[in-house]
């Protein structure tokens, strides 16, 4: 077994939770994510909505979007499926309705969006721009939209594809962008590096897994569209393999790291593992503070373990000591 | 109310007939009494000590809320959330969220017909508390249905609050033999035919939600129906819960713009 | 919401559990899977090992393997990660030694197997075959061995790659060889597709998920190789999509279906998916004789469901009804 | 006695200093006791009615067994599983796996060091009483360790069986002030010294055992180290559990090979 790297313990209040995701200074990395915080207003009878270092807005079409026929969730273990449809209000709604709410917050304002086709994503990614001096400060461009019809699923899949659709996007627009990832790909780190190429500063990554449940009663799919995304603790351990993956394989790319994150100590496995923000999602529905209290954790945890900043253990994963070679006609000692 | 998450510990448990209990909770000293002013009909969220297997929380109807911050609710198992509750001891530790959604309002000038089935008597027996309550006892009457007697619980409050009630139970052990909707079918004749004012307020399983709907659409009188869809946040943000309305938009969300849905709104077959 | 299909109760008597698997028949649906039965002797202790329809053992590599450093284990939310190394005693002893007690349990006994390169699975399967006549009935081929150097990955993600493997396997053969495929594959039914036209009788599906977890402590992974393999009930419903993807677009593979089975209803939302037998395998560590009480939990529902055999339900999934049509414009009735 | 797998239910929970806890379990009437056989240093796995969010069970050193099927371990809260343990009451139900591994055998000409850390106890806690039970409590002599006095617990026994006893503590609040292995190695220089025959047998932290080992060793004392390591199954199936040997395998399993080792075999740098 592996000793606990010592450091001595700090107090709380020298611990510096500030942290930077491609050249954006965050007061430290908790952010919420799309599609569990809404475009925001419900959480302000629950929390200060302005401690959060930022957050994710639900995923934005060029057009308004009416989502999937009932039901859209289920549970499953440590986990839940959704099949909302990206039901959203559509770009021009959101300029006028929704962004006014969020630019007063002072937070970092991720809007993320998605097209139906690749017109599309370039489409939103104009209409967006409006919002560039109105408080958007960030497009988070969702590459992994299971409920697009023809070739919609190449976008997260084939680096390729993904990164003409991301240069077209970053082409159109003042404002950066972060390309999110799905974990449906073969290959992460090579759609990680074709979206960074492509002009990405950044990318975020889990989306959720495509899944299934059962009503062995109805002998239906639990979800109406048949196949879901799962998301929540179950797929945590699969987010921190994509993110150490991207980060040992690509360094430079600025990751957001999320999936299943509940507790400071899911967040500094997920900073460890090569992320430099987070987004806490599924959690908000059970405990709409949820990164706020994972924000206060993470401090209480790094104090605890001697760290004092978070840049000193972004991707810090070492290896674990080789066993004494072993020679199997060695006698014993 | 503008709702809030608190922690509440359970106080009483008591397991009633045909497998039903109420569960009867205390506020933290600190939260005051955030559901005191609750509308029947609205619900909150509760998850218990249970780890995160369960990852979300579940909705329940309040029964009743006191100025003391104490509040009930009655359950049934269904899985295991609904297990773990019922197996809850006083001083175990929950979280609730709430209130949600939006309720019935009080009686005008109809007389409001509450029926009820299964665990969907909550908020109309909150309602008939609250009607009492205020002086009005007659301006609500109760149709409650069931399989059998052990079915239909917490009658005897709506006696003493000399709420009219019509019982029905399908093997006819209490009351009507059958559906609670074939005694509402002929309240609802009766009303037509000396022409009074009545609207009917619907909480209980989805069938039964389907025949109250129909009921009243035929009869062309208002029919509220409070519905259940399962729900991940209860606060508006997952958009799990929608239920398909006709309008200007396909769905409103059961949590957020229910669970109260007038039933000409509802877009079922 | 869908009403629960009407079927009356029947009699779990009246149940019958009888299954067929690529031509073999099964006296009910419940194996137990590889890596988590050993070779089986251990399970004397705590059932009626030959009540069990089939196993499948420890994968057997031609040389006898010594496995990976520590940690190999750790805990998830509902889950675990493993990275064993596929230790295994190498086929000679396995005949010799563990062979003959399965060969007496009257089961239906799967070898598992893999090769440290393709010669290595055709020698694998060559030596294994030697077990024909001792007992072995099903060579089920692990094309995911995560822990394989140079080009092992391709076996269990690339179509081509694996459709030549099997078909050399296949060849080398007497054996009916079933192939266990990797959900890390982007195309899982590609896969199924390929193997079965290389003449494999069926596929088993799913091995682990490649995933990590990290000990903020000791700033190591939880596995001494970095990543390991994700098992257990957070991983059903990726593993239930894969089995209906697979029997929806090729109807006729017969499919063994595995992935966090716990309990009779998790076995039925299986069969439902499309498999015809099922697998359990993390779940007989904390309870060795899971799979029958799985086996029992299953005839007991059924019979509540009034499901009176295995292929009335077989892939049986149904759509949801449609929802009236929406007309935006539409007045209220 | 092979391992059985069996029901037991909570009888006392008894919170002791340093954040320790004794809990006495009841086997289930029909299940016998499976567990009166023990060897010290034999373990059982556990698990609770928790749900499947902690999927694996959890090992546990026997700290005492009676013929009447009741049964005792000692733990300390350590992550989610030994304090959802530690908050069981009386009544709570477990599922048992054992009795696993190989434990110590009696002493026998050599007079047996028994060296115990934290959690690391109940082996030679146990060993103590059978060889007390056998009327030999000469036979062996407890080290044990701890940072202070309330880390050591459960020593009233020791005395009450006549067991020598030697304390250590980190903060001299009980004993020698220092590790518990600088007194045990003054133990081996003065049997070196008077050329008594004797053994080591230590269980607790790694770094303890590590230290125990090399002592052991290096004065050619034969040296037997119950080791802990993350187990799934606790019966030599996942092969989660190996420990790096020496010897014709390059490793050996903790759960069924062990959790005895003898300090030569263990290959630890
Ligand atoms: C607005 C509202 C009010 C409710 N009021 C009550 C009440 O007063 N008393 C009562 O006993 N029950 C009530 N229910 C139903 C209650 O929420 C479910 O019975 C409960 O969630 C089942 O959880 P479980 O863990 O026992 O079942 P499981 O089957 O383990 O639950 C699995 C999942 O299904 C969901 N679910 C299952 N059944 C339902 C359902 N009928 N409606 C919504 N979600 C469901 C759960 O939330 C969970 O996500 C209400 C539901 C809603 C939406
Ligand atoms: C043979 C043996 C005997 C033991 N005897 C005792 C005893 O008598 N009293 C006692 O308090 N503890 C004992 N332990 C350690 C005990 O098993 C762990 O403290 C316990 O598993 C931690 O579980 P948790 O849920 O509290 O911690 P978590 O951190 O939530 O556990 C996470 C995972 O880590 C594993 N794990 C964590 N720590 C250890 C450890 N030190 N050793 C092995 N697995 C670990 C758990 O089994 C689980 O899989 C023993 C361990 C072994 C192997
Ligand atoms: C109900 C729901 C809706 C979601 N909607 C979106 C979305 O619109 N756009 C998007 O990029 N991700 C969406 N996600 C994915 C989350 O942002 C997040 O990537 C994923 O849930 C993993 O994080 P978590 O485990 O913390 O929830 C959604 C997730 C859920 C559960
Ligand atoms: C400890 C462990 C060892 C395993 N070893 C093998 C193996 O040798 N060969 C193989 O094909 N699958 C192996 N598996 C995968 C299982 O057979 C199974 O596919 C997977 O665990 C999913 O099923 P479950 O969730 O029921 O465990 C192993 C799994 C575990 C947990
Ligand atoms: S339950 Fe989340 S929107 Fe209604
Ligand atoms: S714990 Fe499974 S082999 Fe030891």
């Amino acid at each position: 077994m592996s000793a606990p790297v010592r450091t001595n313990p700090i107090s709380p209040d020298a611990v510096d939770l500030t942290t930077t995701f491609a050249g954006l200074s965050l007061p430290h990395p908790m952010m919420t994510a799309s599609g569990c915080f809404a475009y925001g207003q419900q959480f302000a009878h629950f929390m200060d909505v302005s401690q959060l270092a930022g957050l994710s807005t639900k995923g934005i079409s060029p057009a308004p979007r009416m989502g999937n026929p009932l039901p859209r969730i289920c549970e499953t273990a440590s986990g839940m499926i959704n099949s909302i449809g990206l039901e959203n209000v559509g770009a021009e709604a959101f300029l006028a309705e929704k962004l006014p709410y969020l630019a007063d917050l002072d937070v970092s304002v991720w809007v993320n969006f998605f097209g139906e086709d690749a017109d599309a994503y370039v489409r939103c990614a104009e209409m967006l721009s409006a919002g560039a001096d109105r408080g958007i400060d960030v497009l988070e461009m969702n590459i992994s939209c299971p409920n697009i019809k023809k070739g919609g699923i190449e976008f997260g899949t084939v680096p390729e594809v993904a990164h003409r659709l991301t240069k077209r996007c970053v082409e159109a627009t003042s404002l950066p962008i972060v390309v999110k990832l799905t974990p449906n790909a073969a290959d992460v780190p090579a759609m990680a590096q074709a979206a960074y190429e492509a002009g990405a500063v950044g990318v975020s990554l889990i989306n959720t897994i495509t899944a299934m449940g059962i009503d062995v009663r109805t002998r239906k799919p639990r979800v109406a569209t048949m196949y879901g995304g799962l998301s929540g603790p179950a797929v945590k351990p699969v987010a921190l393999r994509m993110v150490h993956q991207i980060h040992t394989k690509h360094p430079d790319i600025p990751i957001c790291g999320m999936g299943g994150i509940l507790s400071g100590e899911d967040a500094l496995e997920f900073l460890m593992a090569g992320a430099s923000c987070l987004q806490v999602g599924t959690a908000n529905f059970s405990e709409p503070p949820a990164a706020l209290r994972v924000r206060d954790e993470l401090r209480t945890l790094m104090a605890e373990l001697g760290i004092s900043n978070i840049p000193e253990i972004v991707g810090c994963i070492g290896r674990h000591d080789p066993e004494p070679t072993y020679a199997p006609e060695a006698s014993w000692t | 109310m503008p709702p809030s998450q608190f922690g509440a510990q359970l106080v009483d448990n008591q397991a009633l007939s045909g497998g039903y209990f109420t569960l009867r909770f205390a506020c933290d000293a600190a939260c005051g009494a955030p559901l005191s002013g609750i509308e029947p009909g609205q619900f909150i969220m509760v998850r218990g000590e249970w780890g995160r297997e369960m990852l979300n929380p579940r909705a329940f109807s309040v029964l009743d809320a006191q100025a003391d911050g104490s509040f009930s609710i009655l359950i049934k198992i269904y899985g295991r959330g609904t297990a773990a509750l019922s197996a809850l001891r006083p001083g175990g530790a929950v979280t609730i969220t709430g209130p949600l959604g939006r309720g019935f309002s009080a009686p005008a000038d109809a007389t409001q017909l509450l029926v009820a089935g299964g665990v969907g008597l909550p908020p109309l027996h909150l309602q008939a508390k609250r009607a009492a309550a205020a002086g009005r006892p007659e301006a609500v009457e109760m149709f409650y249905g069931g399989r059998n007697a052990d079915d239909l619980v917490l009658t005897e409050p709506l006696d003493d609050w000399g709420v009219k009630t019509t019982y029905a139970t399908e093997d006819g052990s209490r009351g009507h033999q059958g559906f609670v909707t074939g005694a509402l079918e002929a309240r609802l004749e009766a009303a037509k035919a000396s022409g009074e004012a009545v609207e009917v307020l619907a909480c209980g399983p989805t069938p039964m939600l389907r025949a109250v709907r129909t009921m009243g659409l035929a009869h062309d009188v208002r029919t509220l129906l409070c519905l259940e869809e399962e729900m991940a946040c209860g606060f508006g943000v997952c958009l799990g819960c929608a239920v398909p309305v006709r309008g200007p938009k396909p769905y409103k969300y059961c949590c957020s713009d229910g669970p109260v849905f007038d039933a000409r709104e509802v877009r079922w077959s």
